[in-house]
């Protein structure tokens, strides 16, 4: 049996760019043994608010886990504000993460989806190109750095490394060949165009998920994302049956 | 010795606290976090003839002490139910309700009727879903419509059935009396009240399907008050819900006159809502030397 | 250049931003905290044809993001709010809307006559209020009785009316359509919900009167959506109110049709919230380099 | 213009009996001024909940305000919960206060009503008597002890002081005589029966009522208590008529 939510001392909170903050946590046993890349936790931000926000588990060190997150509303500012010693209220982790097997594999991150692609790194040693919209915004340049063998890094305004969008690192990385799999984690539109690259360079694809949650444990059915599996399409849950999923499998809004 | 237990139209539930359905799945999520059995039943999510597939994403949005969803009706079909779900679910001891929604009369007959035969325990029939054009709550707002799928489905049910009711109505007093009167063994409310919200920066609504479903805190008083008008006018049996989310509102739902309390939304707080209102109204119980619901269903204290 | 003003049935407001009926009294409390000026307009307490005491306390309740208040139309009558407040108001460049209650639609008629007869800017005609026994909510919830008040109060009235609305309906918008067709200048909505709260350890209703009208931010889904709903359906301008509580609700209620956004509850918790969603809308226009509310009101993005 | 609601730094928060807590604020100089004995602050108790929660001032030192409540729900536990650094929303000083002129003034105080008294003792020398549930539950001993020239306590238990009713004091003290006026505060059955008390002997009474409150300002009409003024009888605003009545003119529930 899992336990319902628990809470989790806060050991320390700090920004680490233009909005972006990173919390590690102190986490039981129980905890660390279920985190795994691409999983999340589900966290109570209250301030009159009755969802929990998902944010994925970024790295782990001994009976610590990171979380890197950006500040978009009511709730991750809550987030931001925490200090060590505080509680948080988690659910968790859940979701089902990357697929680590076969290798070389590349990681490509579009901004703050760079979080959950360091605990990959963690986990394997892999490739990584990394996007964001300035230098102002990059984050965990230096973990990436040292957790891969090959970090490439680009900004859209030539702030940080190369001024260009990291699907186009992405593209010369699948051009000069030898990835068995690219992992991806960023805005949708990124994810759509990695999408293609891989399909085009046939390279299999796993990307990570976004959608407003309810539940977090794949009871509501509110967290859809639109999947083909086994020649019909239909809903899939992204607290759930996500929020990685493979590409190949996923139709893409327009 | 408290009894939490209560006699619901015929049948045993071991405590008087369901879980809402639409917010439950079929039971295989939650039976992670907790026994299933500690559940005086569980309401399944709404069932309809053929497998739907739901609306488009997103279905869900935040207001104050309250959630919108626009999940629309989303499940595999009731056959699929019988065959894979409804297997699963017997394995606990817990009463299994089954809701259903459908575009005819006949439709709910017919899912009833698969549903009788497989031997669920009561089938609550939705007539007040807010998300589907269809059915759904056409027949909610109407006393006569909602009279004729409560005598189309007890034409066919053999086991209890249970009408839940639209709070989006004016007079909810008179649709509860007209399933009555059609023979409707228990009532259940409230189903949600139609919502919408705007993103106000940019004028989209955050909903795909422009509106929803209000449950949560929010709407608790409104529910309330329904439960309370409708349990002073009819004589059937009501599951009362919406915003119930801790000891406390269950009591006040209670008090109001519901024999059996359902909790929705509370669930995606804290997993583990239902079980610790069981509890907290053990304790209640007996720190107040009661037996159990019995000394307080129904016995809200007028001022003269 | 920002311009925040509306024309709103031929009544020019200074800005969008007005005070709803019963939370602001007739000024002077709040005159106290802020220039009356700043607002574009004024309701003033629901006044009836005679002086009235109201319910006995407890008059209200907290609930999750909202309260339950039972007042029951405590106010001066019409005649001492001409003689004795609406001079006072007069000191003040706002629009000041008079909120009239009656038994029947001849006693709506008479204080329309006198309201007319002193001069103010608007009537706004409640046949919406849940706390009273007699007229009130009955009218509101019927779509010929609206209608008939309203023929009544047009009659006599030489200044604009406003139907205020009632959401205890099954449709609004059919309500809304008949005083549309019965002559009203425009339409205000929502007012309250019909709730109700019992003290868990007690049994006791929390308030005196058992129910009472829910308001406050848990309200705003379901305000905004009939808002929308309403405004969608008539040509007439829509007073938008039910839980806006800062500027981005506002902004939405524009944005769902709403060409004057009313604020009530929200002024218990900060005297000044009124105030702040002039201001924060002036800026929001600024940022996005829009004139002001007509670049957005009723310009919902709806997806194709 | 009065400011609208302004925040105060929490100076100190602390336990002082048995669920009864004290917090000093630091004030300005716009609230000391408007600081009278009865009149009351309203205060923002988040977590939530919507309506402010109004506690009486109960006393000023230099440029501080201190509140004594007691906890009894949701709003006065998260009030209790404060650090010195935190700080309050609060809304006033508001309502009209009690009346000090003339004398010699008698202060009776039922349990956590004592509160507001201490705040009359600071303005002008008084007699008081103090009544608590028990010792655990007794606050403010020895500043009334200091403030007042003969302060006399008892118990519901007689665990502190005589075992006896505050009321079974208030009358004695009315029947040796001499008091030109009684100000109370105080549970409601105690008020009734001090009302029956000052009549007899025709001493004034003022009392301090509790209402739920709305705005606190006196706009809304929802606080209301029944009084007869001028013959008429009719509904008046605790939070601005009062909190602080005549008690011949109030019209006491059965
Ligand atoms: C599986 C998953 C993992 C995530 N991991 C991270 C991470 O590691 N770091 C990070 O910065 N962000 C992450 N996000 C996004 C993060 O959940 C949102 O930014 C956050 O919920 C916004 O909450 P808010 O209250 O600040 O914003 P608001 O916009 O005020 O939130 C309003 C509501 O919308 C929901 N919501 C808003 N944006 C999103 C979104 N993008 N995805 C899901 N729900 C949303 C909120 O949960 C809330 O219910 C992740 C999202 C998902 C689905
Ligand atoms: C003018 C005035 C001065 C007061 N001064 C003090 C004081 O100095 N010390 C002190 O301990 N208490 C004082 N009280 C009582 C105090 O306001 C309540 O105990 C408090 O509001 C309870 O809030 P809660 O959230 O803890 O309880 P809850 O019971 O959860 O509150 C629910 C709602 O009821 C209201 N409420 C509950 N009890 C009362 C009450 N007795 N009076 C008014 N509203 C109530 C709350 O404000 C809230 O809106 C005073 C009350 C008034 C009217
Ligand atoms: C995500 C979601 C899905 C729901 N689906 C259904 C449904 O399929 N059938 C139904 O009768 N009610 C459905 N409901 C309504 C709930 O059963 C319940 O009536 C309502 O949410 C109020 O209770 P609550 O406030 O405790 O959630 C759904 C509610 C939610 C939040
Ligand atoms: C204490 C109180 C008194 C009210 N009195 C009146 C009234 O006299 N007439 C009326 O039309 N509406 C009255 N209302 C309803 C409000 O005008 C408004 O429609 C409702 O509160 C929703 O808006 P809000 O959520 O911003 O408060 C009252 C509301 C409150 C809270
Ligand atoms: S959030 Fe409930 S199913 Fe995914
Ligand atoms: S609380 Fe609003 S009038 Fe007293």
């Amino acid at each position: 049996m899992k336990s319902g939510s628990v809470f989790c001392e806060v050991e320390e909170c700090s920004g680490l760019a233009e909005n972006v903050f990173s919390i590690w946590l102190k986490a039981d046993r129980e905890i660390l043994a279920a985190a795994q890349p691409g999983r999340f936790l589900h966290i109570l931000c209250p301030e009159g608010s009755l969802l929990r926000r998902p944010i994925s588990i970024c790295q782990t060190q001994g009976d610590m886990l990171r979380l890197v997150f950006e500040v978009k509303g009511e709730g991750t500012r809550w987030l931001s504000r925490r200090r060590r010693g505080d509680s948080l209220d988690i659910l968790g982790p859940l979701g089902s993460g990357f697929d680590l097997s076969g290798g070389p594999l590349l990681l490509a991150g579009g901004g703050i989806g760079a979080a959950p692609l360091l605990f990959c790194a963690q986990m394997k040693r892999c490739d990584a190109v990394l996007g964001f919209a300035s230098g102002q915004k990059a984050v965990l340049l230096s973990e990436f750095a040292s957790a891969c063998d090959g970090a490439e890094f680009s900004s859209d305004d030539g702030s940080l490394g190369r001024r260009a969008y990291v699907t186009e690192l992405l593209e010369e990385r699948l051009r000069s060949g030898g990835y068995k799999g690219v992992l991806a984690c960023g805005p949708e539109p990124m994810l759509r165009i990695a999408a293609g690259l891989c399909r085009d360079y046939s390279v299999p694809l796993q990307v990570s998920l976004e959608q407003r949650m309810g539940c977090g444990v794949g009871a509501c059915l509110v967290c859809s994302c639109r999947i083909v599996k086994d020649n019909r399409e239909g809903y899939a849950r992204v607290c759930r049956d996500g929020p990685v999923f493979r590409a190949s499998e996923v139709v893409w809004d327009d | 010795m408290i009894d939490l237990s209560v006699n619901f139209a015929g049948v045993r539930f071991k405590n008087f606290v369901t879980v809402a359905s639409g917010t439950f799945g079929f039971g295989r999520e939650y039976s992670e976090y907790f026994d299933l059995s500690r559940l005086g039943g569980i309401c399944v999510k709404g069932l309809t003839v053929q497998p739907r597939d739901g609306n488009p994403p997103v279905r869900i949005a935040e207001t104050p002490g309250g959630i919108l969803n626009s999940v629309g009706l989303q499940n595999p079909g009731v056959d699929a139910f019988i065959k894979t779900e409804l297997p699963f679910l017997r394995g606990y001891d817990t009463r299994i309700i089954a809701n259903i929604s459908g575009n005819t009369p006949a439709e709910y007959a017919l899912m009833a009727k698969k549903l009788s035969d497989a031997g669920i325990d009561i089938i609550e029939v939705n007539v007040s879903c807010p998300n589907v054009k269809a059915g759904g709550i056409a027949f909610g707002t109407d006393p006569c419509l909602a009279a004729e799928v409560t005598r189309a489905v007890k034409t066919v049910s053999e086991v209890p059935v249970m009408i839940k009711l639209s709070p989006n109505v004016t007079d909810i007093v008179s649709i509860a009396r007209a399933c009555e009167d059609a023979g409707a063994d228990a009532l259940s409310l409230i189903n949600t009240l139609l919502g919408m919200r705007i993103d106000p920066r940019t004028g989209r609504p955050v909903l795909k399907n422009i509106t929803g479903g209000l449950s949560g805190p929010a709407i608790f008083p409104i529910a309330l008050r329904m439960v309370w008008q409708v349990c002073s006018a009819v004589s059937v049996p009501v599951m009362g819900m919406g915003g119930v989310s801790d000891t406390e509102g269950a009591l006040e739902m209670l008090w109001a006159g519901a024999s059996l309390v359902s909790a929705g939304t509370a669930l995606f707080k804290d997993p583990l809502a239902a079980v610790s209102i069981v509890e907290g109204a053990e304790t209640f119980f007996r720190e107040n030397n009661m037996k159990g619901p019995c000394d307080i269903r129904g016995k809200l204290k007028l001022y003269d």
